[in-house]
């Protein structure tokens, strides 16, 4: 247990990201429409909803990555609406995208290397392809030609070097078997007794139901429904519902 | 044993600078079978997809349909076969609507493509078809939409109505449901079930409760090479593959699946 | 004497070692388009004519300033390189969003501007740049009399080509420009400062080309159009090397200074367009070019 | 009078003056031969026939289109009376084309092909300061003579290139000299060191520079770069102008034989006439500058004389009367459009011997006018009737 | 099936009101054509003619096929040299003949190329086309028939159908005028054709394209002989106009050139070409008589930069913007 975790263990409580009132936009198309939640240090929240809900768009505009946002992001007391993007990951935040976005230029290794750490006990790079032995296998090899999952895996592992606290997931199961699932799942345990902040965009609430603490659901650009862990088991019905599974 | 087999592969083999990422697969799809292609990540599944139809040369080996080896063949031929496969990220013309998107699929059955001097109105016939085939994904409101201001689901299910314009005899489907809202997914399942009606499936697919539902035979691979084949309990039950790949969930899913 | 293929021996080597010497150009040439379209996706149009300002900085600074040779060498890439980064951040970067084909119009445009200035003041007859003292005379190789002044121009290339290569290829900051080359998006969303890396990356691509503009003052006449002819072939380079490979640029660029220097011994007449013919060759056979990977 | 503005085409003489504004050739016509045409026009006193002269000009950027589209517009909107200048043989004959068509009338002064009054003799032009034959019988006899009898050819490989190594071919055999050999370039070319190593390879005396302009000056840069007159060869710029001179420097150039057809410090009139040019211009004329000057007088003399500027008139007019002025000597225009008068060889002096920075030739030698020209008995243009 | 009309009718409606609006907009400009060699030089306008099919034929594979050919100068000089050859070297031969045989000229060294570049993508597309015009650049610059350096001049205009005498401006404006017309009308058709459709699918996304069973370079090579044998017919036609072809339009600025009209007019617009290559003409022209002369390049330059900074998708593209917004 480093003292990084321990550091975070005694604030825990303490409040990690707060959104209020977040529009977003993709040039002429309004996406968000007016977003509020906030999230604990050290807690695991996932952002659920059907397809379209706005849930990566949500990540995105944490990481200014849309087109235009209004509202108030604050993340671990700093307001981030005015910043420029490349200034938020350095308030310890980490971002896996939904399209993985792995560097072809770039061997599966560098791609490992290549986000700079922006804070202090990050895993080390022996740790993470302990984690995911594929990776090790495959790791001079172009990034892109590794397969779909191998690509989510890496893309995952690769905000775990940084060090960053609060981490936004976006559907990292998506394409993956399940053992791996199985695999990711343990990971996010382990980040969690880290203290790390997790942000978890999931399709699969199976995947997601035994690790998060709160549930927010989305709809058209909004949060409809918060569900704490402890609630979920009285309202699955209305939760599936909402999700229309 | 030719024809009850459509599609076929001998000594199937893809390597890559000397990684081998498809290992010596000899694949039997039976004529009018949903049949799927399962394995844990970076099996070799897709790029098995990319060998059938000819988006990669093989290495080694031979590809037979009908019988006939089709090795040789060029990507667009294959399909022209009746060899039609769809593609693990999202593939749709952005800039066009959903109808023109299918329409595209429907047009080359008139055989006026090459038709410069013809009316783009001489399509308009397709149309209502086009419709049908949107309507059976569930996307007939989306009909005048431009395809880039669809969410993601929507443009998979967009990508299955195109295929289907095809009317394929052989569908290849990689992971036709990834990244699906489990409201579409099961439409598309059921979708995939009733088309499937008088031609052959084969699909790449994770979610299990819908191989489950599904399949009536099931290959696995792993590290590139066959490891096991048989109808869903046997290769669920499979010791190998329960370590392989399902690991603990596939008891789960049976009970999702019934 | 030894012939060779009807080629005096001495003659054969001297049209080498002139080859190689043109070809040094190409690779500075190459090498910073390589670099600007590695990270802006750019075809930089404006190539040749910052190379000609570059030759130009460095007459104009001795006739009217009095900088010598060696300190234009220093300066000239410093002052068009910043140049370079005013073009990218009050233009360029307005258009970075955009389909790349703008960025190779703009900067087409750009160049038409540079050429068609400095035409109205200089005209294109092109005035003479001294050889510094140090330079001048020249060696006797036994095959060939060089000017010692060619003899440098090929040292100081080559140094500058590798050194490039080396940090794009083997440092960390290179690892953020092959990257970012890819998907400055989420490099941002990593905490890197993208825009300022571009700003950065487009002024040393410009100032190589004013670099090599330098060395080719004392060789060539300067005048305003120096850059636009060699421009293409450099772009033909580029594509055999394969688009955005450093190293490919580099020996690329050798490479078609020895084959166009062959060409002149043997068919003086299609000197000019023998690279065309070898890229064409090249990208039926490996459509990447000879050191890109292929897509 | 007024009986003669009847027989004026309008209510002007309009003059256009085409040519290299901008590019190679700008120095050796370009803006200043404008302004000796202006020149000209205020010396005859801005009218003729009690009609103005008007005169105007356009840059043909050395491109054969721009220029004929130039004049088919002057004539269908500006109708134009006489296209002077012109510097590229391209240019000059895509123009006459057009002005044979229109029946118009030019003077060209730039050009250098022989072919212009050759098979591309018209009607409707005169080829005024000089062209490749004499070029040739001029320099290269001169340095056969002087003992440089094996030669290697460096050739502009254009029209006006290929006319000129023919021209210099025939000379340097007919006096029992030898071309060994000789390569092409494109035109133009900055980088002339392959050529150069090349000559040097051939062993031979003399290298012939059939080129001009810029390529000229950039291949006599490179020679002594590479040290070619040590190695004990020599060069010999066929067509070489003052400005080319000027710019190289006597250094570099000092020795070299060349012909011209006029040269400002050559006597007392021609000097007079330069110290005006210079004056205005900053500049010491080049042999073509003045050549506009020239032709243009006559041109206008001729229109005066025939009281009407009908161009097949005119032009009938102008073969009839000797061209005698500061620029030419026992000039005559012959049928083929052939402007002859005397040539000269000059040679450039030493940076000791020269005074200024514009004393740059001394005359060596008159080719007289009717021994400079291809003789019409060998002429190939049908406007001569053998 | 009702359901379907209903869907469908607002989009044909759109459809339907677009192509009112475009059939008027045919029928002004088609009468502009006709009075405007009372208002303007003839010549002048023949020029602009030449360049807007030229640029039409380019803007058909930018725009449409989404291939940017850096070589089209190869396509017009083709056009305008064999034409401009045959019709010198055999006086029998009327324009029109001579103006056919350039065109499939063209139309055969289109095939060459695309042969050779289809396979290539995007900017290796650009530079393959770009190389292979330079070397015919080469070619025709050692080309005996071409006349090197000096091209081909007095190209007679000669009897168009052996009737009508070309000499004078006026008729071989109307001539122009057709061949235009016929070409654009030709590009406009094969854009909204069951092809065009392909060519815009394969744009988008070319896998799919191929999964479909289309042979996408088989396509592509069509798009572009069609395109290449419209720019040799520009070439042809331009020959006859000025009687004289050259290497200027060999010469990669010209395929530079053609861009430049393409996109400031605005790529992928039907109108764009001719409205730029109108623009880029009248400003060379123009300037090239006035003191600014010496600026033509500078002022292209800067039209250039201001063009792709401020309206890029071109004049036409810009003012279809508004009409949408305003009329939708
Ligand atoms: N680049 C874009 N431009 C325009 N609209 C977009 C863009 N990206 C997403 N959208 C739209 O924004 C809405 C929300 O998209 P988002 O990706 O956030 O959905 P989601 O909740 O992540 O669902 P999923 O990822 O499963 O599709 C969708 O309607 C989508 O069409
Ligand atoms: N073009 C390529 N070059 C090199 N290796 C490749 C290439 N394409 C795939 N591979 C490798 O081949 C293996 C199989 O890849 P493939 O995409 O077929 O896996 P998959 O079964 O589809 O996995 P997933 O379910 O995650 O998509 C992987 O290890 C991948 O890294
Ligand atoms: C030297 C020049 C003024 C002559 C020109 N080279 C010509 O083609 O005639
Ligand atoms: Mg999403
Ligand atoms: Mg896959």
């Amino acid at each position: 247990m480093t003292e990084a975790a321990l550091e975070y263990r005694d604030l825990d409580g303490a409040e990690m990201l707060r959104v209020r009132d977040l529009h977003a936009f993709y040039g002429e198309s309004h996406i968000l429409h007016g977003v509020d939640f906030d999230v604990r240090r050290g807690e695991l929240v996932t952002l659920l909803g059907r397809n379209g809900a706005g849930r990566s768009t949500t990540l995105k505009a944490i990481m200014n990555m849309v087109g235009h946002r209004t509202g108030s992001i604050v993340i671990n007391g700093n307001e981030t609406l005015a910043m420029r993007p490349h200034r938020i990951p350095r308030l310890g935040v980490g971002y896996c995208p939904e399209e993985r976005g792995i560097f072809s230029s770039l061997d599966v290794e560098e791609n490992l290397l290549l986000p700079p750490t922006v804070r202090s006990g990050g895993m080390s790079l022996d740790e993470i392809y302990e984690m995911f032995p594929n990776l090790y296998e495959r790791r001079r090899s172009q990034g892109t030609r590794l397969s779909g999952g191998e690509q989510q895996m890496l893309a995952m592992a690769r905000i775990l070097r940084t060090g960053a606290r609060l981490l936004l997931l976006d559907e990292i199961t998506e394409g993956l078997a399940p053992v791996i699932n199985q695999a990711l799942g343990e990971v996010l345990v382990k980040l969690k007794e880290r203290g790390m902040t997790i942000v978890l965009v999931e399709q699969n609430f199976r995947f997601a139901a035994p690790l998060a603490d709160r549930h927010f659901v989305m709809e058209h650009g909004r949060i409809i429904e918060e569900i704490s862990a402890a609630e979920l088991p009285s309202r699955r019905e209305h939760l599936n519902s909402l999700l229309g599974v | 044993m030719t024809q009850e087999f459509v599609l076929e592969t001998r000594g199937l083999t893809k390597e890559f600078r000397g990684f081998t990422a498809v290992d010596d697969v000899n694949l039997k799809v039976r004529e009018g079978h949903i049949h799927a292609l399962i394995g844990p990540n970076g099996a070799g599944k897709t790029t098995v997809f990319n060998l059938l139809t000819k988006f990669l040369p093989p290495t080694r080996g031979e590809i037979l349909y009908r019988g006939k080896p089709i090795t040789g063949m060029r990507a667009n031929d294959i399909a022209r076969l009746g060899l039609v496969r769809s593609f693990q990220i999202s593939a749709v013309f952005a800039h066009m609507t959903a109808l023109e998107n299918v329409r595209v699929a429907l047009q080359r059955r008139l055989g006026t493509s090459f038709h410069f001097w013809k009316s783009e109105r001489s399509l308009e016939p397709l149309n209502d078809q086009a419709l049908a085939l949107l309507d059976q994904v569930g996307l007939k409101d989306y009909a005048d939409v431009l395809t880039v201001e669809m969410p993601y689901g929507r443009k998979r299910a967009l990508e299955v109505a195109t295929t289907l314009a095809l009317d394929p005899a052989v569908m290849l489907l990689d992971e036709p449901t990834q990244g699906m809202g489990a409201e579409d997914v099961d439409r598309i399942v059921e979708l995939i079930r009733r088309v499937s009606e008088g031609r052959t499936v084969l699909m790449v697919e994770h979610n299990l409760s819908v191989v489950s539902r599904l399949c009536d035979r099931i290959t696995v691979l792993a590290r590139g090479s066959i490891l096991a084949e048989g109808d869903y309990a046997a290769v669920s039950t499979d010791p190998r593959v329960r370590e392989a790949y399902m690991g603990s969930e596939a008891g789960e899913t049976e009970e999702a699946g019934a | 004497m030894t012939m060779i293929f009807g080629v005096p021996l001495a003659v054969f080597m001297g049209q080498l070692m002139l080859g190689l010497i043109n070809g040094a150009f190409y690779a500075l040439l190459s090498l910073g388009l390589a670099v600007i379209f590695g990270l802006l996706k750019i075809i930089n149009f404006a190539h040749g004519a910052q190379y000609m300002l570059g030759a130009f900085a460095a007459l104009l600074g001795l006739q009217y300033l009095g900088i010598n040779y060696w300190l234009a060498l220093l300066l000239v890439p410093l002052v068009v390189g910043g140049l370079g980064m005013v073009i990218e951040r009050t233009i360029l970067r307005r258009i970075a969003h955009l389909d790349h084909l703008y960025g190779l119009l703009l900067t087409y445009g750009l160049a038409l501007i540079f050429e068609g200035t400095l035409i109205n003041f200089f005209g294109v007859s092109g005035a003479s740049y001294p050889v510094p003292e140090a330079l001048q005379g020249g060696l006797n190789l036994g095959f060939m009399f060089l000017p010692t002044y060619r003899g440098w121009v090929l040292v100081a290339a080559l140094a500058v080509c590798l050194g490039t290569w080396f940090v794009i290829e083997r440092t960390r900051l290179g690892a953020y420009l092959r990257a970012g080359t890819e998907n400055p998006a989420l490099m941002q969303a990593f905490g890197v400062n993208v825009p300022q890396l571009v700003t950065l990356t487009y002024g040393f691509g410009v100032a190589l080309a004013a670099f090599a503009g330098v060395l080719a003052a004392p060789l060539y006449p300067v005048s305003p159009t120096m850059g636009s002819s060699l421009l293409i072939v450099v772009f033909a380079v580029v594509v055999i090397g394969g688009m955005g490979s450093i190293l490919g640029a580099i020996l690329t660029g050798l490479a078609m200074g020895l084959v166009e220097g062959l060409t002149k011994v043997y068919y003086p007449e299609a000197a000019n367009t023998v690279i065309f013919l070898v890229m064409i060759l090249v990208l039926m056979l490996r459509p990447a070019g000879l050191f890109g990977k292929e897509a | 009078g007024g009986t003669a503005q009847a027989q004026m085409s309008d209510d002007a003489v309009r003059i256009g003056y085409l040519a290299d504004m901008s590019g190679t050739y700008r120095d050796l016509a370009g803006p200043g031969g404008l302004e000796a045409l202006n020149m000209a026009v205020e010396d005859f006193g801005g009218e003729v026939n009690g009609v103005p002269i008007e005169v105007f000009s356009a840059d043909d950027r050395n491109s054969a289109d721009v220029g004929a589209n130039t004049v088919r517009e002057w004539i269908d909107q500006r109708n134009v009376d006489l296209v002077a200048g012109m510097v590229a043989s391209s240019v000059s004959i895509a123009v006459t084309k057009v002005l044979e068509e229109n029946d118009g009338l030019a003077i060209i002064s730039g050009s250098a092909a022989s072919s212009i009054t050759n098979e591309h003799c018209t009607p409707n032009h005169i080829h005024w300061v000089y062209d490749t034959y004499p070029l040739a019988h001029g320099t290269a006899k001169a340095v056969v003579e002087q003992g440089g009898d094996t030669w290697f050819m460096l050739t502009a490989d254009y029209a006006f290139g290929h006319a000129l190594e023919g021209d210099v071919t025939k000379v340097v055999e007919e006096n029992g000299g030898e071309v060994v050999g000789g390569v092409r370039h494109p035109f133009p070319t900055s980088d002339f060191s392959s050529y150069i190593l090349q000559a040097q390879g051939s062993g031979a005396d003399i290298v012939g520079l059939a080129n001009a302009g810029s390529d000229t000056v950039n291949a006599i840069k490179t020679a002594s770069q590479f040290g070619l007159t040590q190695t004990g060869q020599q060069l010999a710029g066929l067509l070489i102008f003052l400005n080319d001179v000027h710019a190289m420097g006597l250094e570099a150039t000092q020795g070299l034989l060349l012909t011209t057809g006029w040269y400002w410090d050559m006597d007392e009139q021609s000097r007079e006439w330069a110290e005006r040019y210079f004056e205005r211009v900053g500049r010491m004329p080049t042999m073509v500058q003045a050549g506009v000057y020239s032709s243009t007088m006559h041109y206008l003399n001729a229109v005066e004389a025939a009281g009407t500027d009908e161009p097949e008139v005119v032009r009938a007019q102008m073969g009839e009367m000797p061209v005698e002025d500061f620029f030419s000597r026992n000039g005559r225009i012959r049928e083929d459009g052939r402007m002859v008068h005397d040539m000269y060889l000059a040679q450039v002096k030493s940076p000791e011997e020269s005074t200024g920075e514009w004393d740059l030739y001394e005359i060596k030698s008159t080719i007289p006018a009717e021994e400079a020209y291809r003789p019409l008995s060998e002429s190939q243009c049908d406007l001569v009737n053998q | 099936m009702t359901a379907t009309t209903q869907t469908l009718s607002p989009s044909m409606k759109r459809r339907r009101r677009a192509r009112q609006r475009r059939g008027a907009l045919y029928l002004a400009l088609l009468a502009i054509g006709l009075v405007a060699p009372f208002v303007a030089y003839p010549v002048f306008l023949m020029k602009i003619l030449c360049f807007a099919l030229f640029a039409c034929a380019f803007n058909l594979l930018l725009g449409y096929a989404g291939l940017l050919s850096f070589g089209h100068a190869a396509f017009l000089a083709t056009g305008g040299y064999v034409t401009g050859y045959l019709l010198s070297s055999h006086p029998a031969l009327t324009p029109e003949t001579g103006i056919l045989a350039g065109t499939l000229a063209s139309l055969g060294l289109g095939l060459v190329f695309g042969a050779l570049a289809i396979r290539r993508q995007g900017i290796y597309f650009a530079m393959v086309t770009l190389a292979l015009a330079q070397m015919v650049f080469f070619f025709y610059i050692q080309a005996p028939f071409t006349g090197g350096e000096d091209g081909l001049h007095g190209v007679p205009r000669g009897q168009l159908f052996g009737l009508i005498d070309l000499s004078s401006n006026l008729a071989m404006y109307y001539f122009v005028f057709a061949v235009f017309v016929l070409g654009f009308a030709l590009i406009q058709r094969t854009v909204h054709s069951p092809f065009g459709q392909v060519l815009k699918a394969i744009r988008e996304n070319e896998p799919r394209a191929v999964s479909l069973g289309y042979n996408v370079d088989a396509y592509k090579l069509v798009a572009f002989v069609i395109s290449a044998g419209l720019a040799g017919l520009a070439g042809s036609t331009k020959t006859v106009v000025f009687q004289l072809a050259s290497l200027t339009d060999a010469h990669w600025h010209m395929s530079g050139e053609v861009i430049l009209m393409t996109l400031l007019g605005g790529v992928g617009t039907l109108f764009g070409p001719l409205v730029g290559a109108g623009l880029v003409v009248s400003l060379q022209t123009q300037l090239a008589q006035s003191p600014l002369g010496n600026w033509v390049s500078v002022i292209l330059g800067a039209i250039f930069v201001i063009c792709v900074l401020s309206f890029r998708s071109g004049i036409v593209g810009e003012i279809q913007k508004i009409v949408r917004k305003n009329f939708k």
